[in-house]
């Protein structure tokens, strides 16, 4: 698998939803291949698709139209792989388990050692600054916390791709910065390819190889921005003039596909 | 030796009606007489008839009307003995009630045992020629319950009472027994046949069962015999059988010696009281309360009593 | 005096001693035409207040005993008769509370089992479901004599047709709280799981049976009760194998009333026990699940 | 005699068969699907029927014992007009209606009159679950005693069963509302009343329908038992009760087959009340929130 | 009421959570005084207390230490006089209303006639772009339409205080952008006074005259802002220096108060 030069492909991809008053386009005519080792960020109004597409990745949602590959095969067969790991939007933690167990889930049920759940917890943990925190409950941390919780969950069973959705949706600006900084050094390190939904033109730019503006009804791809960035990213990169010119550009595929009334 | 075992089932809960057969069991009358005995205490809602036939009886004791209902609904039951020769059906009539004799039932409430227990009543009805709708001219008709309460409460005018049991709670509970005003049903003419006991037809083809059910009727008759010369004794043995733990002694000793007072000399059923039955249930038909709609045939047999003695 | 009132001690309190009140309140109001005529039979007039009160409240049979006669049919047949004899109301209890529990048992697991089969199967679902509800409109409770028959006609007696009948009328809440239960995880929760690729196995231990807890013990809680009137109600036909169903009969065959309070009340305080004690284990288990204090 | 048994087991797999095909059918027509949701339960219900009649037919169960279904339903046939209409109009449309009208209705209103009061409530629904924990067979004959032996007494127990679920899922039902909702019409300055009719009352439906529904079967199961405590001669309680006191089997099922019937339409109306007035909880709409 | 020159004025303000785990202190020594026509945002971390600081003044919450006026008077009395408009950080909408039946309710409370419901229904969802769905049910609209419908909820009754707790919270740039916009035009022309909650410094700084920064454990104002920014700001305004001074500024703030491992 790691022979493939291409993660996710995708072309002609349709998706709809057939509904009590219609269907509703979710999707249409998607084509978009992401090699390996990229960081593709998804921006566009809400209602675009994004979700949807990570959805259709994750064989979570079934296509309509057009044709994809996970790692060469139907997403099906890389779910049965256990080869991505997903973040929710929500963090979809299960009350009744510590943040530990939560995130030895999915290590329990591909069947690893207690020593080895051990040890993957305490890396993982520690990379979302959460270390002390093993033995709470979901309700006892703030919706920030809970939200690094289930990034450590998808990180603990280190799949070689991962499918974010908004993860850093409901932090202060201060956290997501440091957020943002550990995933680049993690993506650094291990050459995983990754998918991130945000609807934050900088943290796209900031973290992306690869930046897909969206556009609703029906949801479409009508931007692709191949970053120019180098690899090595300070923060302080933010403020360099072709940081804010590719940001520019995302803002303007943006600005292309709204309308306010409908969405 | 191997005893012959019998499952016996009563019509109503262990109480002094049943003293004769408790007590023949708990003194071993049966087992002498080579039986294993199981009684089965009835219930309100325990259809003898139904156990029988569903297998879950060998011999039953009921209302000779239930029998031969039930003979005509496809439960092929014959007596084989008729214990209580005579019969303690009773209804009885507050003083409040204004009912003096039966040209005063018009207008009236009365209370009814159903489950098989109504068709003297209907037969009685039908003889007075009164409705049973509840209209002017008729009675209403009350479903009565467990107990004497209807009448002791006021919401019937007269009800109906076991001479043994139901009658002796109305007195105790303070009512002047000269203030009632009370009907047999015998001595209206319908009185019907009381506790017999009934097998399933096609067992009585079985010489050992005629056998045994000839050394059960006559171990029972010992034991209503001994119930009889001491009714405090077989009180006792009843009390012993009862598992509410409800039961009083001296109500018992009451309902020992009425009961017993109906058992006659011979277990052997009485062919003019059958007859007589059968003719006033005959009498009575009414889609109301088809009872038995045809003359029953081969509804006793004396093979078993011919065989005592 | 401000934790008594937001406790549960003082308003119980209070209720119970209202209830009472009232209680003797409709004492003197049901049984004063009996008195009456019992005055009215002995000729007695002007019979003192105090004495017509003491009269009206130690009535023999009457038509509601006050709640000092019931306290002390209760005492007497709790404390002074011995707990194995048929004249204790312990003796009864025990008979009621073994086919109760049996029939709880049978009936939880037959609802949970139901459950099951209904969460993951459609055609199941979409078959059973409607005749588990319309199973339910049958009157079980005017049936049960012929049940009993009918099992003592296959040589089932005793214990196990009350506990059938128990079965029969607790299953029904237990499947309807479960299936609840079983599907409430959210759909998220499920999506997690599948990107896991868990099996059907791994999704129902890990996930649809620790979301479905609350719902059990809710349901268990009314299953109990049902189980108990369940047990009662298979008594009364068998009526004289003890228990407290055939001791509520008894009472009224031979009308004594208090007898019959005296088992209403044990029944009612042998609901509230059982239902005590599953609030109890919701409780443990709460708190080893993590919830809110 | 056989046959019958081998009849039973081969409709019963083949209806298994065919139900398991209709559920797979994927389908997007709507007419289909509601029409499949129905046509499945009741072959499911019709092979119930079929098995039973061969399985007593096959091994020959005494007609005093089980009927087959064909002769219940010669006997609901001959007897709608008399005894059955009859009975049910007593148990039914009296007892069980006005019972769980006024035992639902009442339950209502005292919820909503303590709800102002925790005392109340704290002390209200604990002794509440143990008085709904008295067994019917208890309060039946009681009832009888005090409201007379006419269809009154029956409907007073209805009352008392119906009581107590109504009142714990009302009141819980009052308490369901969030308190981000409730903080919203405190901004608002909202009264006591607007709160309950515009927030709290609406919040409490689906708990309200919950009780209805659990009370609608059992109310008849309570209305039915409570006449076997002493009745006039008509209603379907006494009905079983006399008819198998008679050994009339065949009338006794052919009245539980309609008060499964009537329970069941019953419990179904309900539920289309609940659907309409709850049409925007979660478990009405069926489809995934925004 | 007009005549007042002070809406809000805080003194000494605590309030202390009593919880089971020991005493949460929300508020502590808070100082503040909010004049006719501000638009005052709140800033800091989770946790630090702006919510409740809202909650206050609104009187859904009782300070246990200090004192605080509304309009002049007690923050009860403000209540009752419907003198402010609230919007939650969730959209709170009641789903068996309809969208249009949702903006009416405090309309309907407040014994509006129907005609007037009816224009204000009108009026107030074309401001933040809804017309349209006057009929659908909140679970019929996208999460950023339900926040937009709540917001118009607040709107229609025309308090003279809004309280805004992080209502562009679930909104992408674009659309957030566009609320802004409206907000302050709103604000320009209705001289309402807004206290504003958000995540988002240059949020902050583009709308505000005043900036609250607040810090955690206990709650308290660490800094506070007056904007140098005229009040006329076109969106450009976010690419001058003067404004990205005051951004830094906040910014600094609000890393002051910070520290990942307690929120
Ligand atoms: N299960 C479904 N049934 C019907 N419509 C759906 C379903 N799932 C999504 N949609 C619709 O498909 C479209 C795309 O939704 P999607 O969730 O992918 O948007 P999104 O880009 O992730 O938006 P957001 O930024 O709000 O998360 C929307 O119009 C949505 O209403
Ligand atoms: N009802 C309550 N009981 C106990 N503690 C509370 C309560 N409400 C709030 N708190 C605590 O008070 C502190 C301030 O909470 P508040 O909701 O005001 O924070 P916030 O600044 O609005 O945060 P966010 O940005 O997450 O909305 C927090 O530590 C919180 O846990
Ligand atoms: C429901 C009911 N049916 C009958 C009786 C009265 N009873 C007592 S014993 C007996 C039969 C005697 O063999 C009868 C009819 C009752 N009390 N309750
Ligand atoms: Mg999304
Ligand atoms: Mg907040």
């Amino acid at each position: 698998m790691t022979t493939h030069a291409s993660v996710v492909e995708a072309s002609g991809l349709g998706l709809t939803f057939e509904t009590a008053d219609g269907p509703v386009h979710a999707l249409s005519d998607v084509n978009l291949t992401i090699g390996k080792g990229e960081f593709v960020s998804f921006i566009g109004p809400s209602g675009c698709g994004k979700t949807t597409f990570l959805r259709v990745i994750a064989d979570l949602e079934r296509p309509t139209a057009g044709t994809i590959t996970v790692n060469g095969a139907a997403p099906g067969q890389a779910r049965k792989d256990r080869a991505y790991g997903y973040v929710f939007q929500a963090p979809a933690l299960y009350p009744w388990r510590t943040i530990e167990r939560n995130v030895a889930l999915p290590l329990e049920i591909m069947g690893h050692s207690r020593a080895e759940q051990q040890k993957r917890i305490a890396r993982t943990l520690d990379m979302v600054n959460l270390s002390g925190f093993e033995k709470k409950y979901p309700w006892q941390l703030s919706g920030g916390m809970q939200q690094r919780a289930s990034i450590a969950r998808a990180l603990a069973f280190d799949a070689d791709l991962l499918l974010m959705d908004e993860p850093f949706g409901a932090l202060d600006e201060i956290v997501r910065d440091h957020l943002n900084e550990q995933l680049l050094d993690l993506w650094a390190k291990t050459e995983k390819t990754i998918c991130f939904v945000t609807h934050s033109i900088p943290e796209a730019v900031y973290l992306s190889t690869k930046i897909v503006v969206m556009s609703p009804r029906p949801g479409r791809v009508t931007d692709m921005i191949e970053s120019t960035l180098p690899r090595e990213r300070p923060l302080d990169i933010r403020e360099t003039p072709q940081f804010l010119e590719i940001a520019a550009r995302v803002r303007e595929g943006l600005k292309a596909g709204h309308s306010y009334a409908d969405q | 030796q191997d005893l012959y075992p019998v499952t016996f089932q009563l019509k109503w809960v262990n109480q002094g009606q049943f003293a004769g057969y408790l007590v023949a069991k708990d003194l071993g009358f049966y087992e002498e007489a080579g039986l294993d005995v199981t009684i089965n205490p009835g219930g309100p809602d325990i259809a003898p008839e139904q156990v029988i036939a569903g297998g879950g009886a060998d011999v039953i004791t009921t209302w000779m009307a239930a029998a031969l209902a039930a003979r005509e609904r496809g439960v092929p039951l014959v007596n084989i003995a008729q214990p209580f020769a005579t019969t303690a059906l009773e209804m009885v009539c507050s003083e409040e009630s204004g009912v003096e004799s039966t040209a005063d039932f018009p207008g009236k409430t009365l209370g009814v045992w159903f489950f098989g227990n109504e068709y003297p009543f209907y037969a009685w009805m039908a003889q007075l020629g009164l409705p049973t709708d509840g209209s002017e001219q008729g009675v209403e008709v009350l479903r009565q319950a467990f107990s004497a309460d209807p009448l002791l409460q006021g919401q019937a005018d007269c009800i109906s009472v076991m001479r043994y049991n139901e009658y002796k709670q109305v007195i105790d509970a303070g009512i002047p027994e000269d203030s009632l005003t009370l009907f047999n049903f015998a001595d209206e003419g319908v009185g019907m046949l009381e506790d017999g006991l009934y097998v399933l037809e096609d067992r009585l083809a079985d010489e050992e069962f005629v056998d045994a059910m000839a050394a059960f009727v006559d171990a029972s008759m010992r034991g209503w015999a001994h119930a009889k010369a001491n009714p405090e004794e077989a009180a006792e043995i009843v009390l012993n059988n009862d598992m509410s733990g409800a039961l009083m002694l001296e109500s018992q000793v009451y309902q020992v010696i009425e009961a017993a007072a109906l058992v006659g000399d011979s277990p052997a059923l009485d062919t003019d009281a059958y007859e007589q039955t059968v003719a006033t249930l005959l009498s009575a038909v009414s889609p109301d309360n088809p009872a038995i709609t045809i003359e029953p045939e081969g509804a006793y047999s004396t093979v078993v009593t011919d065989r005592i003695e | 005096m401000k934790r008594w009132v937001d406790g549960r001690i003082l308003p119980i309190t209070v209720v119970v001693l209202a209830i009472v009140l009232i209680w003797y309140v409709f004492t003197v109001l049901l049984n004063t035409p009996w008195q009456q005529s019992v005055y009215g039979r002995e000729g007695a007039v002007d019979v003192p207040f105090t004495q017509f009160l003491s009269d009206v409240f130690s009535q023999q049979r009457p038509v509601l005993p006050a709640p000092h006669q019931v306290a002390a049919e209760f005492y007497t047949s709790v404390f002074n008769a011995p707990a194995h004899t048929p004249r204790s109301l312990i003796f009864h209890a025990w008979i009621t509370l073994s086919a109760t529990g049996l029939g709880f048992v049978f009936g939880t697991l037959l609802g949970i089992g139901l459950a099951v089969l209904i969460v993951h199967n459609r055609a199941i679902d979409k078959s059973l479901m409607p005749w588990v509800i319309a199973s339910q409109t049958i009157p079980i409770l005017a049936i049960a004599p012929m049940v009993v028959v009918v099992l003592a006609s296959v040589r089932l007696t005793g214990l196990i047709p009350k506990a059938l009948i128990s079965t029969y009328l607790s299953f029904f809440p237990v499947v309807v709280g479960m299936v609840k239960g079983f599907r409430s995880p959210e759909a998220i929760h499920l999506d997690l799981m599948r990107t896991y690729n868990a099996s059907p196995a791994q999704v129902f231990w890990k996930l649809r049976w620790p979301a479905a807890l609350p719902f059990l013990f809710a349901s268990m809680k009314v299953g109990v009760a049902a189980s108990l009137v369940g047990a009662i109600v298979g008594e009364l036909p068998t009526g004289a194998a003890g228990g407290l169903g055939s001791r509520l009969l008894a009472g009224s065959y031979y009308g004594q009333t208090t007898q019959i309070w005296a088992a209403l009340l044990m029944a009612a305080a042998l609901s509230a026990a059982l239902i005590f004690a599953i609030s109890a284990l919701e409780k443990l288990t709460e708190r080893a699940m993590g919830a809110r204090a | 005699m056989n046959g019958w048994l081998i009849t039973a087991l081969l409709v019963w797999l083949a209806a298994w068969g065919i139900n398991e095909f209709l559920i797979r059918a994927r389908t997007g027509n709507r007419t289909i699907r509601s029409a499949i949701n129905i046509i499945v339960p009741v072959i499911f219900g019709v092979t119930l029927l079929v098995v039973w009649e061969g399985l007593v037919r096959g091994f020959s169960v005494p007609a005093v014992l089980l009927p087959p279904p064909s002769v219940i339903w010669q006997r609901i046939v001959a007897s709608i007009p008399n005894p059955i209409w009859p009975d049910f109009q007593q148990t039914f449309l009296k007892s069980v209606l006005v019972g769980y009208a006024i035992g639902c209705g009442s339950a209502f209103v005292v919820a909503v009159a303590i709800d102002r009061s925790p005392f109340l409530k704290r002390g209200l629904l604990p002794v509440g679950n143990f008085v709904s924990a008295l067994p019917l067979v208890g309060i039946a004959p009681i009832m009888v005693m005090w409201f007379g032996f006419d269809w009154q007494s029956k409907a007073a127990v209805v009352v008392v069963m119906t009581f107590f679920p109504m009142l714990v899922n009302t009141v819980a039902g009052l308490n369901a509302t969030g308190a981000m909702e409730k903080d919203l019409m405190r901004t608002y300055a909202a009264s006591y009343w607007q709160t309950l009719m515009k927030l709290r009352l609406p919040m409490a439906w689906p708990f309200i329908f919950n009780a209805l529904k659990i009370n609608s079967t059992l109310a008849l199961i309570g209305a039915i038992v409570a006449e076997f405590f002493g009745t006039p001669v008509v209603g379907m309680g006494f009905r079983i009760s006399a008819a198998i006191g008679r050994l009339q089997v065949d009338m006794v099922w052919a009245e539980i087959a309609i008060a499964a019937v009537a329970g069941s339409l019953f419990y179904g109306v309900i539920a289309l009340i609940e659907r309409a007035v709850t049409f925007w909880h979660p478990s009405m709409r069926g489809e995934r929130a925004p």
